[in-house]
C-alpha cells in the first residue's frame, strides 16, 4: 500500500495553494484518528505517519504500524498478513489519498480518462479496494484540493465510498484532510461535510476549488485549529525521531521548521 | 538442486506464466535481477507476468525489454519515483495487456492454490471498478446468508516464482526470514526457482532459529549461487540497493532510447545493443 | 500485558468459545495444562472447546471435570495409548456435545476467520459422512465450474484461544518457532491468552532469527510466566513430559473414580476433592 | 493424522493370525508406494514408515515425511501445511488404515455402531475424509484381516472409497495390506481385487475372513513374495537406523528378527 499521491500529478503541475504551517496537517489528522486503537500506515506515508504518531504522543494510543520500516512493522507474516489483520478488525485506522476524490467518497488510484485508455496512468489499486471497505475508519489526506482532484465523479473507482443494501462493510471514509479544510464524512447523507477551513481559505474557496458539493451547516465555517504548542513540541521531537529512520527529510523538516 | 544462473535462468521458457515478489521491501527486495537480465539478454517473450502484489522496476525492465505480454499487478510503482516508465508506456501504446487487481486479492488468489481449491472468497472491494472490469471474478450471494454479497476470485497457480534470497543451504531449503509471503509464492506456483547471496552447509531446516524462517526445499526446485543478485535493488542488510541507479534508471526510462541507454551502459555494459 | 497465571484463567468465563492446540507435537507441546488447572479448581462450565485440530489429554482432563458442554475436534486421541477415556464416556453417557469434524476443516475454518470471510471451500471430503452430519456445512456447485460439487465451512472464530510456549518478551510477543498453526489459532481468535516457560528482556520483534518465529502481540492479550506449565505434558526439549504420568492418566481415567483419584493425587495435589 | 489402528480394537481382543516374517509387510508396503514421489507419514506409523524407508533404500525415492518426527520433517509452516502440501499435489503416496474396511474401499475411523450412538468410539476423522481424496497414491494398512474389519459396509464413512461424478477427486485408495493378503483397488471396477495371499493362506482363508466382496481372478491366489535378501538387509540396517529416533522399539524389532 502505497500512500502518497499518483506521481501522474506531480508531472503534471505541483499544487499551489496557501502555504501551510508544517505542523497544522499532522495535527488535524490526528484529530481524525481519535479514538483509533491501531493505525496503519501505508509505504512513503511521512505525513500520514506524523499524523499518527502524534497522535499516539498525546493520548497514549493508537498503536502505529508504518509498513516499509522495519522498526516500527508489527508483522512477521509477510505482506498478506496487514490485509488478513485489517479484515479481522486488528486495524481500526487507515490513511489513503487518491488522484480524484468525489463526494461520495469515492477514491481513484487508477489514472485519469477512460479505462483502459487512459491519458495519465497512477500505479493502480494497491490494497484500496479493500482496505477502505474493511478499516472503520478511514482518513483521506490530500494536500491539492483543487477541482481536478476533487471531482463531482472519479473516472475510474478504485475504491468506493460507501457500499450497498447487499455488502456488508465494516469500514469507510471518516474524513478529508486537504490543503485547505476538513470535510468529515456523512454517512447517512454519504457525502461529505465541511467541518472546519485552514487559515486563508473562506467557504467560497472551498466552493470554488470543489468540483463535488458537499454539506455545510451555514454560510461561514470555523476555521481549523491550529497545531497547539505542546503538539508543535511533540512533532519537533518524539515525532520526528520516530520518522527519522524511515522518513529523515520529513523528520527534518518537522524539527527545522519555526 | 544447485545450478549455475545461466541454467535457472534457461528454465523459464518463452510465454510461461512468472511469479515475482514485489521488489521493494523492509528486509530484501526478493529481485532476481540476474535472472532478469538474463532473460533480457537471452531474448525472452511472451511472459505473463504476475507480481506479488505489486512491483516497480525489475518488472518494467522486463517490459521495457519486451519479454512480457501479460502482467497481472495490484499496482505498480517505483517508490519515492512513480508509475514504471517503460510499464507506463507499454500500457499506453496497446503493446501490453495489464490485468489490473488489488493487491489482498492476488494474496487470496494464491492462497486458494496454496490450499488446491479453485477459488476463494474475499471481503470487501465490492463497488470498485476492478470488479466489473475482471470478468473471471464472480459477486455471488453468500451461500451462508443470502442477503450479503461476496466477491470469490479464482486460484492463481503460476508456472514459475523466481525470486532472490539471503541465503539457502546445499539440500536447496532457502531461508526467506520474515518475508513469509513468498513462502505463499513458492507454494502456490508449480516450480520455484531461486537465486541466493550465500550457499552454506548447514542443513537449515535442521538448524535452530533459522529453520524458523526457512521454506522447505520441497517447494524449491533448483537453486543458483548469485552474490549481488539483486543490484540495483538490495538483497538485505549486507547489499544495499544502488538508489542512485534506481533514479538513474527511472528517468532514462521515459524514453525507449534513454531505455536502451540505459541497459547497455548500467545494467548489461559489454552486451551488444 | 504479563499477568499472573490465576489472573489470565480468570479471563476465560463460564462458556467460553475456548480454543487450544493439538498437544502432541514434535517441536513443544502448547498445552496450557497450568491454565487447565485452574479451570477445573474454579469449577468453569459450559465451555464449547475447540481443539486444532486434535487433542488428548488436555481436553480429555477438562471433559472429565466437568468444564465442556461441547467439544468439535479432528479427532481425539492420546498418542500411543489410545482414545482419551473421559471424552468416550462423558460422549456415551450423552453428557458431551460432540461435533465431529476433519483435521484440514478445523484449518481452513480458522483460515476462514484469518481472512475474515464467512466461509472458505475446502477440497476433498466429499463422499464422508462428516459432511451429511455437520448442517452447519454446505456442498455447491462450485461457481467456476458447473459440473463439480464443492464443499464450503463456515469461518471458525473462536472466543479465546490458550496455550503455552517456550518464550515470551516483556511486550507479550511469543516466540513460537515452527509452529506456526498457532498463528493461525491467534489470527483467527478473538483474544489470545499465553502461557511461557520462559520471560526475556529483548524485543523478540526485532531480535534477528527469533523475529522469524515471533507471533506479534498485536494478537496476544496477556501473557502469563509458568514454567513448567505444560506438565505432564512437554514444553519442548527443556521440559519434557513425564509419560508415565501420561500413562497412569490414562488407565486411572478409564473410571470416575480413578479420574477423580489421579487428579487429587498427581494433577492437583493438596486441592479437596 | 495417526496411522495406527484405533484402540477400541485392542481393547476388543487382539488379532491372531498367522504369524507373519516380520519383514513382509514393510516390503509389500514398499510394493505398493511404487513410482511415488513422496509419501507421508501419519504419527504413530512406524510399520508405514518402515515400508516408505524400504522403498525409498532400494529406489531413492520416495522422498519420506514423518508427522511427529522433528528430523524427517520437511514442514515449517505447522500442521496445516501438510494438508495443504497434500491437495497441491506435493504428496503422492499415503498410508491409512480404518477399524472399518469395506469392499468400496470406504475407511471407518469413528467407531462401531450407529453414529452417533457408537458402541466403540475410537479416535475419529483426522484427516482422512480429505487426504484420501486428493492424495493420489493411498496405500491402506490393516494387520487384522477378519470379518470384524473387512466388512461389507462401513457403520461410519470417514472416508470414501470413491467419488461421484461431480466429485472431482485426485486421489483415493491404490492397495490394501493386510496380514494376510495384498488386494490392489480396481477404480474402474470400484472395488478390491486380490492380488497375493502372504504364506499359510489359501483362497477360501481369504474369503472366509473377508465380509465384502473381492474380485480374484482364477481359482488360486499367487503368493506375496518374501521379502528378498536385500530387503532385510536394507531394514536391518538403513531403514532401522533411520526409524531409529522416533519408533526406537519397531527399529529393534527389526535389528533383532531372524
Amino acid at each position: 500500500m502505497s500512500a502518497r499521491p499518483p506521481e501522474g500529478d506531480r508531472a503534471e503541475t505541483e499544487f499551489e495553494g496557501t502555504p501551510l504551517d508544517v505542523f497544522l496537517l499532522p495535527a488535524a489528522i490526528a484529530r481524525a484518528l481519535a479514538g483509533c486503537e491501531h493505525v496503519a500506515i501505508g509505504s512513503d506515508g511521512a505525513l500520514h505517519a506524523a499524523g499518527a504518531l502524534l497522535a499516539q504522543a498525546l493520548h497514549g494510543k493508537p498503536r502505529v504500524t508504518i509498513l516499509g520500516s522495519r522498526q516500527q512493522l508489527f508483522f512477521s507474516d509477510g505482506g498478506r498478513e496487514l490485509f488478513e489483520a485489517a479484515a479481522q478488525g486488528r486495524i481500526d485506522g487507515f490513511l489513503l489519498g487518491g488522484g480524484q476524490i468525489d463526494g461520495q467518497g469515492n477514491l481513484n488510484f487508477m489514472g485519469r480518462g477512460d479505462y483502459p485508455a487512459l491519458s495519465v496512468r497512477w500505479p493502480g489499486n494497491f490494497g484500496s479496494p479493500y482496505l477502505y471497505s474493511v478499516v472503520r475508519r478511514v482518513v483521506l489526506v490530500r494536500e491539492e484540493h483543487s477541482p481536478r482532484v476533487m471531482v463531482p465523479r472519479v473516472d475510474y473507482i478504485s475504491a468506493a465510498g460507501t457500499g450497498g443494501p447487499r455488502t456488508r462493510r465494516t469500514g469507510g471514509p471518516a474524513a478529508l484532510v486537504t490543503g485547505r479544510c476538513v470535510f468529515r464524512f456523512d454517512a447517512e447523507r454519504q457525502g461529505f461535510a465541511l467541518q472546519s477551513v485552514h487559515g486563508g481559505n473562506a467557504l467560497h474557496d472551498i466552493r470554488r476549488e470543489t468540483g463535488f458539493d458537499f454539506h455545510c451547516d451555514g454560510d461561514v465555517a470555523p476555521q481549523t485549529p491550529p497545531a497547539t504548542q505542546p503538539e508543535r513540541e511533540l512533532l519537533r521531537t518524539r515525532v520526528a525521531d520516530a520518522l527519522a529512520p524511515t522518513y529523515p527529510g520529513f523528520a527534518n523538516k518537522l524539527r527545522e521548521a519555526p | 538442486m544447485i545450478i549455475t544462473v545461466e541454467e535457472l535462468a534457461a528454465r523459464i521458457p518463452d510465454g510461461a506464466h512468472l511469479a515475482i515478489p514485489v521488489d521493494f521491501n523492509a528486509f530484501f527486495s526478493g529481485a532476481a535481477m540476474e535472472v532478469t537480465r538474463h532473460l533480457v539478454r537471452s531474448g525472452r517473450r511472451g511472459l505473463r507476468l504476475l507480481v506479488m502484489p505489486s512491483n516497480g522496476m525489475q518488472a518494467d525492465i522486463l517490459i521495457g525489454a519486451g519479454c512480457v505480454r501479460e502482467i497481472e499487478c495490484g499496482a505498480m510503482l517505483m517508490p519515492e519515483l512513480g508509475t514504471p516508465p517503460r510499464f507506463a508506456e507499454a500500457m499506453r501504446s496497446g503493446r501490453l495487456s495489464v490485468r489490473d487487481s488489488t493487491c489482498p486479492v492476488i494474496f487470496h488468489g494464491l492462497g486458494a492454490a496454496e490450499k488446491g481449491v479453485p477459488f476463494i472468497p474475499i471481503a470487501g472491494v465490492l463497488g470498485s471498478d476492478v470488479v466489473s472490469r475482471r470478468l473471471d471474478w464472480k459477486v455471488v450471494a453468500n451461500p451462508f446468508d443470502a442477503a450479503q454479497d461476496i466477491l470469490l476470485v479464482p486460484a492463481i497457480r503460476p508456472d514459475i516464482a523466481v525470486f532472490h534470497a539471503p541465503l539457502a543451504d546445499r539440500h536447496g531449503n532457502v531461508w526467506i526470514g520474515r518475508r513469509r509471503e513468498i513462502a505463499l509464492l513458492a507454494h502456490a506456483a508449480q516450480q520455484t526457482l531461486v537465486t541466493v547471496e550465500r550457499i552454506v552447509d548447514e542443513d537449515l531446516m535442521n538448524t535452530p532459529l533459522y529453520e524458523d524462517g526457512t521454506l522447505s526445499n520441497l517447494y524449491v526446485h533448483a537453486v543458483a549461487h548469485c552474490p549481488g543478485g539483486s543490484w540495483p535493488l538490495d538483497a538485505g542488510k549486507d547489499a544495499p540497493g544502488d538508489k542512485q541507479q534506481q533514479r538513474a534508471y527511472f528517468e532514462a526510462a521515459r524514453t525507449a532510447s534513454g531505455f536502451a541507454r540505459w541497459m547497455q551502459d548500467a545494467f548489461m555494459p559489454g552486451v551488444p545493443a
